[in-house]
């Protein structure tokens, strides 16, 4: 590898790269099980000072539900909810995404969890981001086993929302018209490996931009300002990430 | 004077006597306040061929039941214990093809449960389209929206359990229960036939006197039976009461990983009536 | 660290800004919290040509709008001065034919503001075939429920006020509104594309922080602007804390029973900013 | 009339008729400005020693609603209301009300208020009582010239609910089959009497009972129970009718 010597970890540039997807927005949403998201979210937060803002499904702290369990939804079928991350089992090169099974959906192979809010929250949230950190022809397929949600729709079928990226442990790829395009290669990474790596075929430029490395200040910002909020839903992800413990928990 | 047609169960097994073998159970997210001791307790009594709808996921509870056989139907947008992996006995029970499974997704079972709710047969849904999660419901329909000019959109048919079956902090003696934020509580005991309600406690008073408090309670009226059963959500927390806990989970996620190892968790946590 | 993206308005006039001329504007019920002096601060300022959607009824401030030439159209089921007789303004408007009346019944108007809160075109709703307020109705359809045989049901078109206009108890520095039982209030939020509120104070800290009051809160999130206006529903009432001034219903009942007699009214309550 | 003396007043009589035309049931509801109905409900309530709940709309001490002004309609749709009351501008032979306007709709002679929740609550509530203390040929006519609700549906309309009665100053009528049958007629009323302030056709039995007057255990029920509990809601009606001062509001 090219780079010389690393001073942030992979979560730190993921979240980085996240948030620099994330755009200016007026409200995020992000689900369960998913701390790079999270940080990504609060590090655009702090980023905007106040602006946008961040519903953590899982914390009580930094959710402004109020309507019970459906209310995230209702919202995002308000057009009030800019962002949101989803992942997949499989995700294929034309956006869909199987969080289901694989194999044939009567008799399955694998069982996944399920669909959670995929079907609904992939057609009405303007800027979804994919997010899956295994980087494999595994989990990045030519056509996926069962579609949840897919990446895109008729014309004639109501859906301001879809995918606009694909961020994994290797790369980060745009999504428009349908396809992936290879936006930039993450650092101690190469073009070679993540064609090689990925199941779907994808468009590249002739030359693929390196992912920029977190700045000095983006560092700052995480890890003494977003790592001790992020404490009280992801506590071992603080603490294994940016050595946070549970006595730090920011009011 | 304010008269009471309401009586507190005097055991959990008496409160959970409305809920029979065969019936449509709607029961909470795993964040929500679930009836674990509840659940323990129906395991005990070995209710069978539950429909059991999970609004909109369940992580331990559908896992046990499923695991124990309690379940012939489920209906959910999914299944998991979170950061403590898949759901095993879930996984399990389907690659076995030993329960029925309706994949849903989150805002449709809300969707189902508010036309229940309103009393209306169905209620519409954005999404949907082209999503295999459609194309395997064959009880969801898509219309072309009479207000919009070659506009199709799914319209799912209202879920009407026979129970509603939660658990949350205090209930009075009217058979009010306080539910907070967790208002998905409300719709399910709204949509159902019945509600049973375990609480962790016995408010004095009456919850609807006070209108901070009556904000957050459920009417008595829906309210089939109640009854105490402290840190009834363990090993899952009750928002803002106490938090799951973690170590029984990761014990959990390892035994249910085999049969045997399953078995062994029910004698030890279930059939065991000191654990419940 | 919370930061704050809300800054609580200056002045009711302030607060009052992003409500427009031509704006369809959704009220609560008379007994929900009626914000009163922001109803007098507008026909003070002269708004006019409101799509007025009063959920689902209406009395005094239904009829002060109306008398003031500030509604061209009117959505409601009904209104009325209750004990103090039929809305004078409102009945001599309607006989005039000097504003449009959309005529619908309560559960129809919770349904299409329901629809709009869950960004589906249209809600279900059973009743009203055979009705002439369904007859009158154009924008509302039939059709035959793909759930059952030859079962015919009233779809109702989502409602989507560019205001909601509320008066509640308290809000915080955040924008978070408690608004306690008056539910209705959160849908209107949640169907609107802006929500003023006026309340009575300011409660320090954050309503969400505290369980039993975020039970009751309308998250800041949904609200454009909030201002304090103390006995902000006066001469109506404010649940739980206030109750309507019966002698100055009495006394508008009387003056705006003829044209001058409500001139009067508005010089005296409206005009005059001291009473406001 | 043949009355010898009466030792109860009018709004009583139809408090009692009321109350029994309720029956056994587990929920009445009853809407704004309806003190009689009001008053019958509690009687039944006292009668049941606690059965059936009772939600008077514009009470706080007897209202169990918590989730807004559609909960009530809500709670109809779901079959949880057995019991609620109609009036009307106008009342037609075939049941239909009118609360909207008389003359043409788009150039009313009279406009009524409107017509509330009628146009699904009747509907939708298995005994729907109606109630018009004037008894005239003005409030009872051939045919409304406004259809709030209809009296009764086509069989394939949803349609559990609708009228079973028609209770007036001077009478009571029952409703079966689309028409009104004259059931009984009030102490110091006749038959005659009804007919002449009739607008529409009923049918009658050949001898039309008379309305029983409520026992003295009603009255006393009405006066010493019913009466602290009305005063809440309906002061003025309480203090009027039953005497009853602000200082005996019941807790």
């Amino acid at each position: 590898m090219t780079n010389a010597r690393r001073d942030f970890r992979d979560e730190e540039l993921l979240a980085d790269v996240i948030a620099r997807l994330i755009g200016d927005v007026r409200h995020i949403a992000v689900g369960n099980a998913s701390p790079i998201p999270a940080t990504a979210a609060l590090l655009a937060r702090e980023r905007g000072k106040g602006r946008p803002y961040v519903s953590l499904l899982q914390s009580r702290k930094h959710n402004f539900f109020t309507d019970g369990a459906r209310e995230l939804f209702d919202c995002a079928g308000q057009g009030r909810i800019d962002v949101f991350f989803l992942s997949g089992g499989q995700i294929d090169g034309a956006g869909n995404v199987n969080l289901v099974s694989t194999g044939d959906y009567e008799h399955p192979k694998v069982r996944f969890p399920g669909s959670f809010g995929s079907a609904y929250l992939y057609y009405v949230v303007p800027k979804v981001i994919l997010f899956r950190v295994e980087h494999s022809r595994r989990t990045l397929v030519p056509k996926v086993d069962f579609i949840s949600a897919p990446g895109a729709s008729a014309g004639n079928i109501y859906r301001p929302g879809g995918p606009i990226a694909l961020v994994t442990s290797r790369c980060l790829f745009s999504f428009a018209n349908g396809r992936f395009t290879l936006a930039s290669v993450h650092p101690g990474h190469t073009v070679e490996e993540v064609i090689e790596n990925t199941g779907f075929d994808f468009e590249r430029p002739t030359s693929v931009p390196k992912t920029p490395a977190p700045t000095g200040a983006t560092l700052t910002l995480l890890r003494e300002t977003v790592a001790p909020q992020l404490a009280e839903v992801y506590p071992q992800f603080a603490a294994q990430v940016f050595g946070i413990g549970q006595a730090a928990v920011a009011q | 004077m304010r008269v009471n047609m309401f009586q507190l169960a005097k055991s959990l097994d008496e409160a959970l006597a409305a809920l029979t073998d065969g019936c449509m159970l709607v029961v909470p997210r795993e964040v929500s306040g679930v009836p674990m001791a509840a659940t323990r307790a129906l395991i005990r009594r070995g209710v069978k061929r539950l429909h059991l709808v999970a609004l909109p996921t369940s992580s331990l509870q559908a896992d046990l039941l499923i695991g124990a056989g309690c379940v012939e139907t489920l209906e959910t947008s999914a299944v998991s214990l979170g950061e403590f992996g898949p759901a095993p006995r879930f996984t399990a029970a389907i690659i076995a093809g030993a329960i029925k499974m309706k994949d849903a997704t989150c805002p449709a079972l809300h969707a189902g449960l508010q036309a229940a709710e309103k009393g209306v047969p169905f209620m519409p849904l954005r999404g949907l389209i082209g999503s295999d999660v459609l194309a395997y419901r064959d009880d969801w329909k898509v219309i072309d929206s009479p207000f919009g000019n070659s506009d199709p959109i799914v319209l799912l048919p209202a879920i009407k359990p026979d129970v509603a079956l939660i658990h949350a902090t205090m209930a009075d003696r009217f058979g009010n229960v306080w539910i907070g934020r967790q208002r998905e509580l409300a719709t399910m005991a709204h949509a159902a036939v019945k509600t049973i309600a375990t609480v962790e406690k016995i408010h004095d008073g009456n919850l609807l006197d006070d209108p901070v408090l009556a904000a957050g309670t459920l009417p008595g009226f829906y309210v089939e039976s109640a009854v105490v059963a402290e840190r009834g959500a363990w090993p899952l927390g009750l928002p803002d009461y106490y938090a799951a806990d973690a170590d029984h989970l990761a014990e959990y996620a390892a035994l249910a990983a085999t049969e045997d190892g399953f078995a062994e968790y029910l004698e030890r946590y279930v059939y065991d009536k000191r654990a419940a």
